[in-house]
This record gives C-alpha cells, sequence and structure tokens, in this order.
C-alpha cells in the first residue's frame, strides 16, 4: 500500500512539472486532467470517498470540459470545424 | 432567548444574500438599483440599532450560526467596532451606487445591468460577513465572495483594457487568498480549531510552550502576507491603479472605500482577537506592517503625482491612504488600532466622495479623464467641484476636514512607542506629497480654461450628461457631511471606536 | 531528516506542488497556463488540508452500527476541502471566461503582448 | 496696463504648472515649481519608445523578483512542513474535542450517519452557505461576461454558430446519440441516489448536483441545444436556480434563528431538504457554465 501512495505521489509531481511544460495547450490540459484523477484517488487512499467523488466529477469533469470549451474558442484544438 | 436586537447583524447578512438571488432575475436594472439602496439602508438602520445596543451596555455578543455552541458550530461576534463598521459600510456602498448612478446605467449594458447588481450585494454580504465572522474558515468563503464580486465589479465596463485589468487583479486576488488558504492550514494542523476565541487560547499555549514554533510563525506570515496581497500593501500595489482607475465610477468607488478596507478589518480582527497585539509585537509582525505601511504612504504619493489621469491619480493616493492604515496597526498599541479604524472611516467616507465627484466632473467634460481636459469642469457643476475640493483638503489633512483628525490621531499613537521620530517624519512627508498632487487638481478644476480649449472640451459632452444630476448631488451632499461630521464631532466617534477595539 | 521527510510525505509533496503552482502562476505568461498553474496551486493546499485529517488505519467518517468501534478519520479537513474545491471551481470557471473575452478582443493571450496593446490603448 | 500683464504672466504660470506643460522660466515665484513636470509632452514616437522601455525593463526585473520569491516561499513552506506534527498520528494537536464530538454526536444531532455531510451541512452550515453563493457568483459573473449581447457577439458569429447547428444537424452522431439514449438515464438515476443518499454515505449535495449537472451536459450535447431547450429554457433555468437558492436560505436562516434563540426545533429532518436544494444550485451551474462556454445562451 505504501508503495502505491509513492508511486502516486511522484506521478502527481510529474503531472505537475509536465503540465505547463507542454508547448501545446491540449496536452497541457490533457495532463492536468491526469493530474486531477490522480488527486481523485490519493484522496481515496487517505480514506475520504466524499473528495474522491467531488474531485473525480468536479476536477476532472466539469474542469476539464470548460477547459476544452475555452480552447475551441480560442482556436488551440487542431482538426476542429473552426480551422 | 436572547434580545431580539442580537439577531440584527445575521438578518443582515441574510438579506443582502437575498437581495442578490434576487436582483439576478429582477428583468429592469432599475427596479435592481432600488431595491439596492432600500437593502443598504435597512442594513444601516439595522445595524444602527445594534450599534445602540451594544455601546449602550459596554458589551460584545457572540451569536451561534445554529444551536451548536462554539467550538463545534460557525459563530458571529458583534461589538461597538462591528456594528459601526457595518452601519458605514453599508451606508457608503448606497452612497457610492448614487453618486456613480449615471455613469453606471451608461457604462454596463442593459441587459446587464441585474447582475452588476447582484455583484454589489453579494459584495455587500461578504463584506459584512468579513466585519462579523468569528472564525477563520469562514473569513476565508467571504474572502473568495469579495474576490469574485470586486472582479466582477471591474470588469462591468467591459472594455479591453479592463479585462486585462480584471485578470491581472484576478491573479494577484487568487495569490493572496491561496496564501492565506495555506496559513490557516498550517495554524490548524497545530491548533486544531478554527473558532476564533478557541484559536486563540490553542496559539497562546503554543507560543508559550514553544513546540511548533516554525509552523506558528510561518502561519502568521502567510496568513497577514495574504491579507496584505488582497488589500494592496505596498509592494503588492500594482494591479491597484489598473482595475480602481479603469472601473466604473461607482465600482471604483465601492472598490476603493470598501473592498480593501474589508480584508483590513479581517487581518486586525486576527491580530486583536486570535494573535493579540502582545504576541503580534513579540514575533516582530507588527515591525514588518510598519515599515510596509510607511513605505507605502511615500510610494503611492510618488505614483499619483506622476500620473494625470484624474482616476489613477485617486487610486494610487489609495495606496497611500492604506498605508497609513497598515502603519496605525504596525505601531502595535490599541492607540495605535483606533486610529487605524478612525482612518478607515474617513477613507470610507473620502474616496468615494473624490471618485464621484471625478467621475460627475469628467462626465461634464465629456468623459475626458486627464486633469488638463479638466480644467474649469467645476464650474460646470458645482456641487461636484465643491465635493471634490472637501474630499481632497480631507486627504491633505486640513483642520476641520476628517482627515486631520485621524492624522492627529496617528500621531498621538506613535508618541510612546519607539518609532516615533521615523513615523512623524513620515506622516509629515506624506502630507507635503499629498498636497503636491491635490493642490494641482483642485487648481486645474476651478481655473477657467481658455475660450477655444473649453469649447474643444465641451463639443464631446451631450447635454443629457450636462444636465443636473440629482442622485449625485444628493449622494455628494451626504458624504461631504459626513466628513465635517467626522472632522468636528469626531469624539463620540473615536469612544465607540475604543470601546469597540477594547470588546473585539 | 530523511525519516521525516517520508513520514510527512503527503506535506512535503502539497509543498512541492504548491511551489510549482506558484512558479508558474507568476512566471507564465500564457494566461490559460497561469490558469492551470493556480488549480494546481488549490490542489496543493487542499492535500495538505486534507492529509491533516487522516489517522494510520482510519476508516472514512460514516458512522454506522457495525457492532464494534472502529477508529475513524478526522472529518474536519475532509468538510473544510469540500467547500475549497467547489470554491476553486468557480473561480476557474470565472478567470476562463474573462480569457475568452480577452481573446475575443486581443486575439492573444500571452500576458506581455496583452499589457503592450493596452498601453497602447490607453494613449 | 502694466500690472494686468503680470496678472497675465501670473495666471499662466499657474495653469502651465497645473498642466505640467513645461518648466516654468522663473524658478523664484513657486517653490514648488522645481518639481519635475507632471505633464510631460514628449513625441508621439518618444512616448511610444519610452513606454516600450518602461515595459521592457518591467519584463526584464519581473521574472528575477518573481523567481526569488518563489524559492524563499518553497524553502519557508518546506520548513514548515517538515516541523509539522507527523502525519498520520491520533493524537496530533488537531484531532481534539471538536471532531470526536462530530463523530459521538453528529448522528444524533443531526441526523446523518457520515459526518462530513453533517458537519458541512449543520454544523459548519454558514460556509457552504457561503459556498453556494460563490457557485451562484461564478455563474452570474460568467453570464455578464459570455451571455450573447452587442460587445461580445457580431453577426459573423451568429453566422458561424448557425452553420455549426446545421452541420450538426446533419451529419448525426449516431454512437453519441445511442450512447446518450442508454447513459442520461443512468446518470440521472445515479445522481439521485447520490443526492439522497448522501446522509448515510459519501456524496450529498456538491457531488449529486454535479454529476446531475454532468447529464444535462451530456444530453445537451448529443441532442442539440433545441431539443435541450425543450425541457429548459432560459426562464425555467433561472427560475430553478433563484428557487433553489431561495429554499436553501430561506431554510437555512429558519434554522440559524430557531437554534440561536434556542427555540423548539421545528425543522427535524430539513437536512434532506437543505441537500436538495444544495444540488439543484450546483446541477444548475454546472449547466450553466456548460452552455455559457459552447453556445453564450441557455
Amino acid at each position: 500500500m505504501i508503495i502505491l501512495e509513492y508511486f502516486l505521489l511522484a506521478g502527481i509531481i510529474m503531472c505537475a512539472a509536465a503540465a505547463p511544460l507542454c508547448k501545446r495547450l491540449l496536452s497541457m490540459v490533457i495532463v492536468y486532467m491526469a493530474f486531477s484523477l490522480l488527486m481523485a484517488v490519493l484522496w481515496s487512499l487517505l480514506q475520504s470517498p466524499d473528495l474522491a467523488i467531488t474531485e473525480a466529477a468536479v476536477g476532472a469533469g466539469v474542469t476539464s470540459i470548460l477547459f476544452f470549451l475555452t480552447l475551441k474558442k480560442i482556436h488551440a484544438l487542431k482538426g476542429t470545424r473552426d480551422e | 432567548m436572547r434580545p431580539f436586537v442580537e439577531n440584527f447583524p445575521f438578518f443582515c447578512i441574510f438579506l443582502a444574500i437575498l437581495a442578490g438571488v434576487l436582483s439576478a432575475v429582477i428583468p429592469k436594472g432599475r427596479i435592481a438599483y432600488q431595491m439596492t439602496l432600500c437593502v443598504s439602508g435597512i442594513i444601516a438602520v439595522l445595524s444602527a440599532l445594534v450599534l445602540d445596543y451594544v455601546f449602550r451596555n459596554d458589551l460584545s455578543f457572540t451569536y451561534t450560526m445554529g444551536r451548536f455552541i462554539a467550538p463545534y458550530g460557525n459563530a458571529i461576534k458583534c461589538g461597538p467596532l462591528q456594528a459601526l463598521l457595518a452601519m458605514a459600510f453599508s451606508a457608503v456602498v448606497a452612497m457610492s451606487l448614487m453618486g456613480g448612478r449615471r455613469d453606471l446605467f451608461h457604462d454596463v449594458l442593459p441587459e446587464k445591468q441585474r447582475f452588476y447588481f447582484t455583484m454589489v450585494n453579494l459584495l455587500e454580504a461578504g463584506l459584512l460577513s468579513l466585519v462579523y465572522t468569528n472564525d477563520v474558515f469562514t473569513g476565508y468563503v467571504f474572502i473568495e465572495i469579495s474576490t469574485i464580486t470586486a472582479c466582477a465589479l471591474v470588469m462591468a465596463k467591459d472594455t479591453g483594457t479592463n479585462l486585462i485589468a480584471t485578470i491581472r487583479y484576478l491573479f494577484m486576488s487568487l495569490l493572496g487568498s491561496s496564501l492565506f488558504l495555506v496559513g490557516l492550514t498550517f495554524l490548524n494542523s497545530i491548533t486544531g480549531y478554527l473558532l476564533m476565541p478557541s484559536l486563540s487560547e490553542a496559539v497562546q499555549k503554543v507560543a508559550a510552550s514553544g513546540e511548533y514554533q516554525v509552523p506558528l510563525t510561518v502561519a502568521v506570515g502567510l496568513i497577514m502576507a495574504g491579507l496584505g496581497i488582497k488589500s494592496a500593501m505596498f509592494p503588492f500595489h500594482l494591479w491597484l491603479p489598473d482595475a480602481h482607475g479603469g472601473a466604473t465610477t461607482a465600482s471604483s468607488a465601492i472598490l476603493s472605500g470598501l473592498v480593501l478596507k474589508g480584508y483590513i478589518v479581517l487581518m486586525m480582527t486576527l491580530m486583536i482577537r486570535v494573535f493579540t497585539l502582545d504576541l503580534m509585537v513579540e514575533m516582530g509582525v507588527t515591525n514588518v506592517i510598519l515599515i510596509f505601511g510607511l513605505l507605502g504612504m511615500v510610494f503611492g504619493s510618488l505614483g499619483a503625482i506622476r500620473e494625470y489621469h484624474v482616476k489613477r491619480m485617486l487610486a494610487y493616493s489609495s495606496v497611500a491612504q492604506i498605508g497609513y492604515i497598515f502603519m496605525g496597526l504596525g505601531l502595535g498599541t490599541t492607540a495605535g488600532v483606533v486610529a487605524s479604524c478612525f482612518h478607515i472611516l474617513v477613507h470610507a467616507c473620502c474616496k468615494p466622495l473624490l471618485f464621484c465627484c471625478a467621475g460627475r466632473l469628467s462626465a461634464v467634460s465629456g468623459h475626458h479623464r486627464s486633469l488638463k481636459n479638466l480644467r474649469g469642469s467645476a464650474y460646470r457643476d458645482v456641487g461636484a467641484g465643491i465635493g471634490f475640493t472637501v474630499g481632497a483638503l480631507s486627504m491633505i489633512g486640513i483642520p476641520l476636514f476628517g482627515g486631520f483628525v485621524s492624522k492627529l490621531y496617528f500621531a498621538s499613537a506613535s508618541l510612546p512607542t519607539n518609532q516615533t521620530a521615523l513615523t512623524l517624519f513620515t506622516i509629515a512627508l506624506s502630507t507635503v506629497l499629498n498636497a503636491l498632487y491635490y493642490v494641482p487638481a483642485l487648481l486645474a478644476i476651478w481655473l477657467k480654461p481658455s475660450a477655444e480649449d473649453e469649447a474643444a472640451v465641451l463639443a464631446d459632452a451631450t447635454p443629457d450628461q450636462l444636465s443636473f444630476d440629482r442622485s449625485f448631488t444628493t449622494a455628494a451632499t451626504i458624504l461631504t457631511l459626513a466628513i465635517f461630521v467626522l472632522g468636528i464631532f469626531y469624539h463620540p466617534i473615536t469612544s465607540v471606536i475604543e470601546a469597540g477595539v477594547r470588546l473585539i | 531528516m530523511l525519516e521525516t521527510v517520508l513520514q510527512n510525505r503527503f506535506a512535503v509533496t502539497a509543498v512541492i506542488l504548491f511551489g510549482i503552482g506558484f512558479t508558474n502562476l507568476l512566471l507564465q505568461q500564457n494566461l490559460l497556463k497561469k490558469v492551470v498553474g493556480f488549480n494546481i496551486m488549490d490542489s496543493a493546499v487542499f492535500l495538505l488540508l486534507a492529509s491533516l485529517g487522516y489517522i494510520e488505519g482510519g476508516i472514512a467518517p460514516i458512522v454506522g452500527d457495525r457492532g464494534f468501534d472502529p477508529l475513524y478519520i478526522n472529518p474536519i479537513p475532509s468538510g473544510l476541502v469540500l467547500t475549497g474545491i467547489v470554491v476553486s471551481v468557480s473561480i476557474t470557471a470565472f478567470s476562463l471566461a474573462l480569457i475568452q473575452r480577452i481573446y475575443r478582443h486581443y486575439g492573444t493571450i500571452e500576458l506581455r503582448e496583452l499589457l503592450e496593446r493596452a498601453k497602447k490603448e490607453e494613449d | 496696463m502694466n500690472n494686468s500683464s503680470e496678472k497675465q504672466n501670473w495666471r499662466k504660470r499657474i495653469v502651465s504648472w497645473v498642466d505640467g506643460d513645461r518648466e516654468p522660466k522663473d524658478q523664484t515665484l513657486f517653490v514648488m515649481e522645481r518639481r519635475q513636470p507632471r505633464f510631460p509632452r514628449p513625441s508621439e514616437e518618444e512616448r511610444e519608445k519610452r513606454e516600450k522601455s518602461h515595459l521592457k525593463k518591467f519584463f526584464n526585473w519581473y521574472p528575477i523578483a518573481a523567481t526569488i520569491i518563489c524559492v524563499s516561499l518553497i524553502g519557508i513552506l518546506m520548513a514548515a512542513a517538515l516541523s509539522m506534527p507527523t502525519f498520520g498520528q491520533a493524537d496530533n494537536p488537531i484531532n481534539n474535542e471538536v471532531s470526536e464530538h462530530y463523530l459521538e454526536h453528529g448522528e444524533e444531532e443531526t441526523g446523518s450517519a457520515n459526518a462530513v455531510t453533517a458537519m458541512i451541512l449543520s454544523y459548519r452550515g454558514f460556509d457552504t452557505l457561503g459556498e453556494s453563493c460563490v457557485l451562484f457568483l461564478a455563474v452570474v459573473s460568467v453570464m455578464m461576461l459570455l451571455l450573447r449581447d452587442e460587445k461580445n457577439t457580431d453577426e459573423h458569429d451568429l453566422q458561424k454558430m448557425r452553420s455549426e447547428d446545421i452541420i450538426a444537424e446533419e451529419h448525426h452522431d449516431i454512437i453519441l446519440k445511442q450512447a446518450a439514449r442508454f447513459l442520461v438515464p443512468c446518470i440521472f438515476l445515479f445522481a439521485i441516489y447520490v443526492l439522497l443518499n448522501g446522509e448515510t454515505s459519501p456524496g450529498g449535495g456538491f457531488s449529486g448536483g454535479t454529476i446531475l449537472g454532468a447529464g444535462l451536459i451530456l444530453f445537451s450535447s448529443a441532442y442539440g441545444p433545441g431539443n435541450m431547450r425543450m425541457i429548459l429554457t432560459y426562464e425555467t433555468y433561472s427560475a430553478v436556480r433563484t428557487f433553489g437558492l431561495v429554499l436553501y436560505i430561506t431554510l437555512y436562516g429558519a434554522y440559524i434563528f430557531i437554534g440561536a434563540n434556542n427555540l423548539p426545533n421545528y425543522l427535524e429532518g430539513m437536512t434532506l431538504l437543505i441537500d436538495l436544494a444544495v444540488g439543484l444550485v450546483v446541477a444548475c451551474t454546472v449547466y450553466g457554465f456548460y452552455a455559457m462556454f459552447a453556445r453564450g445562451e441557455i
């Protein structure tokens, strides 16, 4: 269990460091989504299921949708009908 | 069964929230405006009743939010100081709205005006909660409410520069509130409480035991830094001139006059009620605040001297005045805190008056903002000219005006401390600097321009803007009277503040 | 030293995350990256806060008749973090909407360019 | 004659001082005149150049200052984190009588077995009210920015949106539609389960409301805004949102009033109602974000 914890913590730090370094904004948002999901897992490890549910629904779900819609509006998504 | 009057603070907060929620569905902006004025008036009256009750009985009471007593449930605490500030804040909100009424309906799109009033109402609720709260985490939530509403007020004018100013303001505020939350986390980890009275006991215990000294220091530092960033303490003031200078008149008045003060009041409450002044002096926090306050007084004025855009000049002047308030807190004595509270009141009256008058003066000059184009505008609306003069003289610190009394109190508060010479010198320097930018501004608005200049300026003004503005004149008259009251009959007010600081 | 780091691993991770987020919020010029930085920073604070309430061997604080008296974790930090997450989402939505409008107006979301344009516009 | 010209001169001086147009020639008249002109009048290019260099200077020192601040902040925080109470110990200061009280008496005092729900809805309900206000404020400010008006939308945008709608009508996304037909009822059911079950299991108003909002988003993106408007117009949307919040505020206000005045408890079991109201507010907020971001209208 403790090994899993270390892996998760390292993964979270890696995601957090990688996200803003991505050149493409789309990859940044996807890495940030992964960060949120890892956070949700970590919270269920910390015995806070309420937080895990909320983080998975809000952090990884709603926030990502909002980010994607913003990317579409600022023409940062390649391959959409805007371009 | 507690006396019924003790319910009023809670009624005020909920009334403001309810008004905010309802004004989002009112179809017409004007009706929402009337409702906001009514609600602010009711809150001011209720707070006045509370003030009468607490001051006459010389008490402060804790009002549990729910059935659960401290430390299990939320609570708010009300004493003379809180009631006085709540009364002043809600009255000033109403006056700012009245003073900037015409600009507001001109700058904000008609279908978005109701949203603007939602923001104003909820901002008022946020400010009241910041004043009344007895729980640090409630403080955090309402800080966030104030942040969002303040940003929304800045961007309500909806021009490009406004949007950029808003996003800078937003990022800076987020930084501040995140630091505040980290500070709270550390504090919570070593004490385990969130309600201020129990937190205070636990902090004293921790400080006495010597264990966890590092987290305690870091927590105090982060909380103060977070609130300092949000209230534009000197090195963190760069966002302020754009945000306050570019917004619509009513927003600038509310933001400069009240929002910054809300955070400072919370900071003051934390300093006295939770950490106690002795501990703050011992940890050296007060000295840091004092230095930043003094620097802010000088550099804010220097920034204002270089400005020729009248609203940005006033915004820089706010930085300097915030510096005065921090200086009072930084003296680390009760007298200093009293002087700061008095200055909060004075500035809450002066700055909205100045912003409203500046807005009105630039409206009668065809919405030109630079001082050069405002030349002679005082003759086009004498009320605005007189209001601007009174506000400016009070800011400089001429006797009979409110600003003089607060400077007097600052000076006398600095006498028993170690930093007397430094403080007095900075007050004198800052007064000179204040005069250096307010006197030219006054001369500019009262000197007659040459005929062709005036014609060029007036070509941009519509007759609609030049016509008499009743709501503005009412607001300006009331605020001017308030400044004179603060300057002449200051003694009862300071005795209320002294009782309030004692019972905080 | 190492033992302390390993014991307080959640706090240490949270501080590192906070540092990453804070640095991005201050140093990135791209507004969207700033928003992501802010989100990371807030998550870090929540991680720190949530780890305070954990007790070794505790279970989620859902009280029920289990026939024995288990050790529960501290419910207070969880509740606070729940509030914090919702606040942070609201602010993210607000700032993203602002970024959309700024892009519409100026056609860029690089802060440096924006400041230069705004200065020009003001004159 | 002479006197009046001198007066003119004097006036001119003040005017130029006020405007900061140029340095006055005679410096003995006013002491204050010695300061720099407050209104320098450089030529256009010169001014632009100066602005640019000013900004450049700002951008040059800014990263250095920011890096210093970041590094020192991380150092300070790390020092604090390492001297904090050890992780996971039961005798840490945070595990005091407050949390014990919540765990031991939470169920009998508030009627909910989940201590977290009990805490956020009853013990510290005022925070939660503030949190709902934050959500409401966020959606209102997003509407302030993105709700279509003459400033943020022009004919071109409307045309593009219409053509996109037409394309979406013509090319049925069959996978999305079939999946949505199956998923949407499930999501709604799950949301209602989480919403109603928040008292005894993880979940409650916030999670349930978010899931409900996600269901609405899925429905809207699968069947298009036209079908969505059949079940949710702008008027119903704002009515539901206002109803949820007003219900919450009045219920909670009554609850506080009763509790603080030690009146008999008339509101037994109102946690469920409050939970439902919170769920409504959150669902409306989440869907409102989506609609505003995607189309600028509900």
